[in-house]
């Protein structure tokens, strides 16, 4: 009787088991999924509304979840109410799928590992300097969340040489990159061309314009100060590039240099 | 904490010299320090210094209040100790100076009964005098038990509150301010002391200073009483048996002659406040705080309002800051 | 006048109210090991009503909230005593972090660090924890008592036991271990040896004690502390040839 | 709460184990370890328990008191339970570090003893608004092996129905107010009804199947458990989710079936040992004055 | 005194009757009516004991908020507000994902410790913890009213908020209560049905009773609370909790269809954005 019941748990649980959410089982992926199982590719209509919950499709190698979704088990589901939108990477031959609400409401946002984030400095010491984070790519944060820049971290090549005084001045706006969470701070990185300072304001009072990798100038007085400074990026999807490559080959993220 | 950084030449010249005998401050090793006693404008303030350099302040109060649950015929008998980060030096981080000497002083005074609690009963689970000593370590150079154990004596000793009794008539509480009563004395059973020691290799330095506290091992407390009885043991070493019989010994010796010098400052002091007994008038009681005890009852039954009715109740005493009792001292 | 009672005339041929003779110490037991895998080393020790329980967890690394001034050529000892709500016959509703028990959590610090060989793993942490059971008097000798045996079963190198018992001295009779009912009529002198260099370690006094009388409660004391490391040291080889018959 | 830090190899292998019915220690999924109950470990109370299932190890001790009804229920007693987590079982219940799980299981505790109607808290009435018994139970824990809630539960209907609850011979008016008597009698006293009394039944979901006096290897590789209080009678007196896993509906619906069934044999089987200490105890009725208490073998 | 509850105003003036002569003894003073009309087999709201009581939802309550939602069933009233993410406050243990904080407040009262550890483990199930490493998502909840049945009500405001501020969440969760008299089933009970039930007697509920309240994830079907009180077979705990799904369901269609209305309203927005 009581292996009869047992039985009939097992095949029961069986089915589900592969869409729990929430148990921290550590299965490889290679037991449960055959390869040949996930090699199509279906049409997305997009435009659907979604609820939270809602799933979307399957999630392989040709589709990965964007804002607004997120994968689990083989399926990729909406995680916010808005409308299916796809974007194609097709040198890749990727879709990812999103959900947004197309409202102008911003979606949610917090600093993650490997986000680009615009900050302002704070405070310097010798060995780091401690920032706010205000946005997150181009979404501004609600309550301002702290991070540091370690010496270190400045600038990629010669790490022991850079120095916190010559890079950045307190209440410089900053891009920075996360790139790990410590004790208690976000650890950022500004090892990258396209990051470091992206504007300052002088003594005199004036948004100081940049004259080379390291200076900046004042407009008004010619006075220079150093700075690591960055090289904006106009590309509405380096974001999203930014944070792929970081996860995927970190060698492949660094840009041609100017 | 931070453990203290001590030079290394500073702990070999100490060590050195106990084991020859010779002592910082050209004491002989089982010679005791100085003590100096002096009371305060206000009653139950006492301020023992051990000479050189460790200065201990304590005050006592009273107020009324319920007694405990456990035993309602006696009064309350608390004792806090607070050290100022200036007698230190350095920042008070744990609680465990003034702990350690708040336990020495209670073990003494409280769970050996110096004090009799009983006197201080005013109606039999209702009402109760709780006595309250604040000690104050103003500057610090070892031997804080000692000095903290003498100002609170001091302060005991000196100590006098107003007559407060239930009116067998009314039911009610009557507490006459200091100035219309003769005061009342705290009646203690036995006088405590406490002597301490530092151990070094089969040597005892009689209470030592602060250097030779944080460099020798180890530190025997012993607290005795005017009749001879051991009320206090503390060790923080190991010890032979003899040297610690030779520890009470001298800590009994020296006990009384300090005991001796503390009861003729005890005298002087009351001499000098010596006012004639106050003689009722016939009448209509004048200034006396009235209260009835249902009035009392009934406050006692909302919590919060407890504590503002018996300030209201002996005003004069509860003070805790000294000044005001400086100033309301009439005698 | 008093009256005369039972218990008077059973002191008149120095019987005990509890029927021992002064110098007979009660009932012990004690065990090793009783929280076997989880603790590094555990024991418990009853003497009469009086039951501890103490565990050793260590040498492990020291933890982040000490690690700040800490010293990395020496060991910490750390040492805590609980008892337990039902331990008195008055409950107390909370025991945390009152007066008492942070006294004796660390003068038991104290005697540990005595009988611990110092320093023998730099930069670790070795935790003792005591838990008072049942307070039939005698409480902090015990702790001690459960405490060393829980060192021992650990397998920290100690330079000695400790060991540990009360004694007192009534009608002019000294009596070891006292109880929980002649608590409240004598003093009582907790008395802690070194076993093997009977130098003293441990003294702590409850109630008046005539300085007259110290003497012969300390020998009284000692002798008891002798009685004492007996058990404790039978316990130690039981537990051992055990060890080593399961090791055959 | 006491946990065990394990790699993720060890993890899948628990669960695979688990998957197929044979755990690590060699038992099948609905099978409890040993344990052993002794009576009167702590003699200076009203009734204690010292309840061990292999290394779990808690003391449960109860102390009875007089006391005032509440107003809301003027003809019931009162029983309070307080969880204290001692440092011998784990470093990190040092200081006030085990306060969290205490008031968790405390809480879990008491809505299945209040809420169930599992013992008749008007017998522990004395007289209506004016006196009632205040049952204390004080749980100690010395050790904590995993499975800590059942062990706790079981050791709590096992306390409370050894407990000795004096009795009042009947009521005296004493300035018009009723004031309970009591013999002079020692050996007159009476024991709750615990027929009706719960245990609980935790649950933690390994891999994807429920099991049952989990141990701490097992309890690390699960996000969430229910805890299921289950009475004798096999019904379901309380169900707590604990930890944030979710749960199907079926899942949930067999796990407590399981429980019940479960339930109503850990139920027997203290019941029994109930009984069997009340006897016991009986028949080593205390002499007085007490003697030192018989010492077993140094061991 | 009268036992019949459709008539209350007779209850009320026997009461007051009662009262005047100062006999009845403070039990008596109000007696529990009946959960179930026998005659017309109606609750005292006037509805069958399968139904639900109505409900209204609405978000973006409160302008400035992250997200907001009002939720109203019956006359349980419950708002909720989410704020954050927020750095985390220097006490709290760090974690290396996010922390949610949930606050509630019960106007003229105070919720249980235990009902908010329940709500809290529930948005820890339901929120993608993994997207916001290191921040605080705070939710408050005011419960404006408690006619019963808050906590589901709670679950059910706290979902829509999440939902309307964009917080990634595993999917939208619902709750409902159901109570159970020993012999039938009580769906979404109201505070007088609640209080009427006194689980503690165990003389008068041998045949068992409880309160059952489950949190529901719609689309996955999944449970992310449970609780129950009172005493209860597993069989009727089982059928409980289909029914209680059943119910869960039909609450989910009414906050789906505010959310396709609301997302009407973000097209309508578009298009004007576009012009």
């Amino acid at each position: 009787m009581q292996k009869d019941s047992q039985s009939t748990q097992s095949t029961a649980e069986e089915e589900e088991y592969e869409i729990d959410p929430e148990e921290g089982v550590p299965v490889p992926k290679r037991l449960l999924y055959a390869d040949d199982k996930l090699k199509f590719k279906p049409k997305i209509l997009t435009g659907t509304p979604c609820m939270p919950g809602q799933r979307i499709c399957l999630a392989n190698e040709y589709f990965e979840a964007g804002e607004g979704a997120y994968e689990f088990g083989e399926s990729i589901y909406a995680s916010a109410l808005g409308f299916l939108q796809t974007e194609e990477f097709p040198e890749q031959e990727l879709t990812v799928v999103s959900v947004k609400r197309g409202d102008g409401k911003p979606p949610f946002t917090a600093p993650y590992v490997g986000a680009v984030v615009t900050c302002i400095v704070l405070s310097r010491t010798q060995k780091l300097c401690r920032c706010l984070i205000t946005h997150v790519g181009s979404v501004k944060l609600d309550d301002v969340v702290k991070g540091i820049i370690r010496r270190e971290y400045i600038h990629e090549k010669h790490r022991d040489l850079s120095e916190v005084e010559t890079s950045f001045g307190v209440g410089d706006t900053v891009l920075a990159r996360i790139v790990g969470i410590s004790d208690g701070d976000f650890i950022m990185s500004t090892g990258e061309d396209s990051l470091g300072v992206a504007t300052a304001i002088s003594s005199a009072g004036y948004y100081m314009v940049p004259v080379g990798w390291t200076r900046m100038e004042c407009p008004k007085t010619k006075e220079t100060l150093p700075r690591k400074v960055a090289k904006i990026v106009q590309d509405k999807n380096v974001e999203y590039w930014h944070r792929r490559n970081m996860i995927k080959k970190e060698s492949d993220a660094k840009p041609e240099k100017a | 904490m931070k453990p203290k950084t001590i030079a290394n030449c500073t702990r070999s010249l100490v060590k050195g010299g106990a084991k020859n005998g010779i002592r910082l401050g050209a004491r002989g090793i089982h010679e005791f320090r100085t003590a100096k006693i002096s009371f305060g404008n206000s009653v139950g303030s006492c301020e023992a210094v051990l000479l050189p350099g460790t200065r201990v302040f304590a005050q006592a109060s009273a107020a009324i209040g319920e007694p405990s649950d456990s035993r309602p015929g006696e009064g309350a008998f608390t004792i806090s100790v607070w050290v100022s980060p200036a007698a230190t030096g350095e920042m008070v981080g744990s609680s465990e100076k003034p702990s350690a000497i708040a336990r020495t002083l209670e073990r003494m005074f409280k769970e050996n009964r110096a004090v009799d609690l009983e006197s201080l009963c005013i109606k039999f689970g209702e009402l109760a005098w709780i006595l309250r000593v604040d000690v104050h370590v103003i500057e610090m150079n070892g031997c804080l038990q000692d000095t903290a154990a003498l100002a609170v004596l001091g302060a005991l000793l000196t100590f006098q509150r107003p007559q407060a009794e239930i009116d067998v008539n009314t039911d009610e509480l009557v507490v006459l301010p200091l100035a219309e009563c003769t005061p009342v004395e705290l009646h203690l059973f036995h006088l405590p002391a406490v002597m301490s020691f530092a151990l070094c290799d089969e040597i005892l330095l009689a209470e030592p200073c602060q250097e030779e506290e944080d460099i020798l091992p180890g530190k025997l407390l012993v607290g005795i009483n005017d009749s001879k009885e051991l009320c206090h043991l503390h060790l923080t070493h190991p010890i032979e048996q003899e040297l610690l019989l030779e520890a009470t010994k001298l800590a009994q010796a020296q006990c009384l002659d300090r005991l001796n010098m503390l009861k003729g400052l005890v005298e002087e002091v009351k001499t000098q406040r010596e006012v004639p007994i106050y003689k009722r008038p016939q009448g209509p009681r004048a200034t006396g705080t009235v209260l009835s005890l249902s009035a009392l009852e009934t406050s006692s039954r909302n919590r919060s309002e407890k504590k503002p009715s018996i300030k209201y109740l002996s005003p004069l005493i509860t003070a805790s800051d000294i000044n005001m009792l400086e100033e309301l001292c009439i005698l | 006048m008093a009256y005369r009672t039972h218990l008077d005339d059973l002191w008149e041929q120095q019987i005990r109210p509890d029927g021992r003779t002064p110098h007979e110490l009660r009932n012990i037991t004690c065990q090793m090991g009783i929280f076997h895998p989880q603790a590094s080393g555990s024991a418990s020790f009853n003497i009469g009503n009086t039951k501890v329980m103490a565990a050793v967890y260590g040498p492990h690394e020291v933890r982040s909230s000490q690690k700040k001034h800490h010293n990395p050529d020496k060991m910490i000892i750390n040492c805590e005593y609980s008892s337990a709500t039902f331990s008195s016959n008055e409950r107390k509703s909370s025991t945390k972090a009152d007066r008492k028990s942070m006294e004796i959590s660390s003068n038991l610090r104290s005697v540990m660090e005595h009988i611990i060989i110092p320093d023998i793993f730099p930069g670790s942490q070795i935790d003792v924890y005591v838990e008072l059971l049942q307070d039939d008097g005698g409480s902090y000798s015990a702790c001690i008592n459960a405490a060393t045996l829980a060192l021992v079963d650990a397998g920290i190198p100690i330079r000695d036991y400790a060991v540990a018992i009360t004694a007192t001295m009534s009608h002019s009779v000294c009596m070891v271990d006292i109880n929980a009912q002649e608590r409240g009529q004598c003093a009582e002198l907790t008395i802690g040896v070194l076993a093997q260099s009977n130098e003293i370690i441990v003294l702590e006094l409850a109630n008046l004690l005539q300085n007259f009388y110290l003497k012969d409660v300390l020998d009284e004391g000692i002798k008891g502390c002798a009685a004492i490391y007996k058990i404790l040291e039978e316990a130690v080889r039981q537990k051992f040839n055990k060890m080593e018959q399961s090791l055959v | 709460m006491a946990e065990v830090l394990l790699s993720e190899e060890e993890k899948y292998y628990l669960v695979l184990g688990v998957a197929q019915d044979i755990r690590v220690d060699g038992r099948s999924r609905l099978d409890y370890r040993s344990g052993d109950v002794e009576v009167n470990t702590v003699t200076n109370s009203h009734g204690s328990v010292r309840i061990r299932l292999a290394e779990t190890d808690v003391i449960v001790a109860a102390k009875v008191d007089l006391g005032v009804p509440k107003t809301e229920t003027p003809n019931q007693g009162i029983i309070k339970f307080l969880v204290d987590c001692s440092p011998t079982a784990s470093p990190d219940f040092e200081g006030r570090g085990g306060d969290q799980l205490a008031e968790t299981i405390c809480r879990i505790l008491s809505s299945t003893y209040a809420k169930s109607s599992s013992i008749n808290l008007k017998s522990l009435c004395i007289v209506p608004k004016e006196f009632c018994y205040i049952v204390d139970v004080d749980i100690l824990v010395l050790q904590c092996g995993g499975n800590l809630l059942d062990v706790i539960a079981m050791g709590v209907k096992a306390c409370l129905g050894t407990c000795e609850i004096p009795r009042a011979s009947g009521t005296r008016y004493d300035l018009g107010k009723p004031v309970p008597v009591f013999s002079k009698d020692e050996f007159q006293f009476d024991y709750l009804d615990v027929s009706k009394a719960p245990v609980i039944v935790t649950l933690p979901r390994v891999g994807r199947y429920f099991v049952v006096d989990a141990t701490l290897e097992e309890e690390s590789c699960s996000k969430g458990k229910l805890a299921i209080g289950v009475a004798p009678d096999g019904s379901i007196t309380s169900v707590d989710k604990l930890g944030k896993a979710c749960y199907q509906v079926r899942s949930i619906a067999a796990s407590v079936q399981m429980a019940a069934k479960v339930g109503v044999d850990v139920n027997k089987v203290l019941s029994d040992r109930i009984n069997k200490l009340k006897l016991s105890k009986l028949h080593s009725a205390k002499p007085w004055p007490p003697k030192p208490e018989e010492g077993m073998d140094v061991e | 005194m009268s036992n019949d509850s459709d008539s209350q105003m007779e209850v009320g003036q026997s009461d007051e009757f009662e009262r005047l002569k100062g006999q009845t003894k403070s039990e008596s003073l109000f007696p529990k009516p009946p959960l179930v009309n026998p005659k017309t087999n109606k609750r005292q709201d006037g509805r069958s004991p399968k139904d639900v009581r109505p409900i209204y939802v609405q978000t973006g309550v409160r302008d400035g908020a992250k997200g907001s939602a009002y939720v109203e069933m019956g006359t349980t009233k419950v708002l909720c507000i989410v704020s954050g993410p927020k750095d985390l406050p220097k006490k709290m243990d760090l974690s290396s994902t996010g922390i949610i904080s949930v606050d509630v407040q019960l106007v003229g009262g105070k919720m249980s410790e235990k009902d908010v550890i329940l709500i809290k483990e529930c948005m820890e199930a339901v929120v993608i913890l993994e997207k916001f490493p290191k921040c605080l998502l705070e939710i408050f909840l005011t419960i404006m009213e408690d006619g019963g049945s808050s906590i589901a009500a709670s679950i059910c405001a706290a979902g829509l908020a999440l939902v309307d501020s964009g917080v990634p969440i595993y999917d939208t969760p619902v709750g409902s209560t159901l109570l159970y008299d020993g012999k039938d089933f009580y769906l979404d009970p109201s505070k007088s049905e609640l209080d009427s039930v006194d689980l503690t007697d165990s003389e008068k509920n041998d045949s068992g009773g409880g309160i059952v309240t489950m949190g529901y994830l719609p689309t996955r079907e999944q449970i992310c609370l449970f609780t129950m009180e009172g005493k209860m077979d597993a069989e009727v705990l089982a059928s409980a909790m289909d029914s209680l799904t059943n119910v869960n369901l039909k609450v989910f269609a009414v906050i789906r269809h505010h959310s396709m209305e609301l997302m009407k309203e973000f097209k309508e927005t578009k298009s004007k954005v576009n012009k």
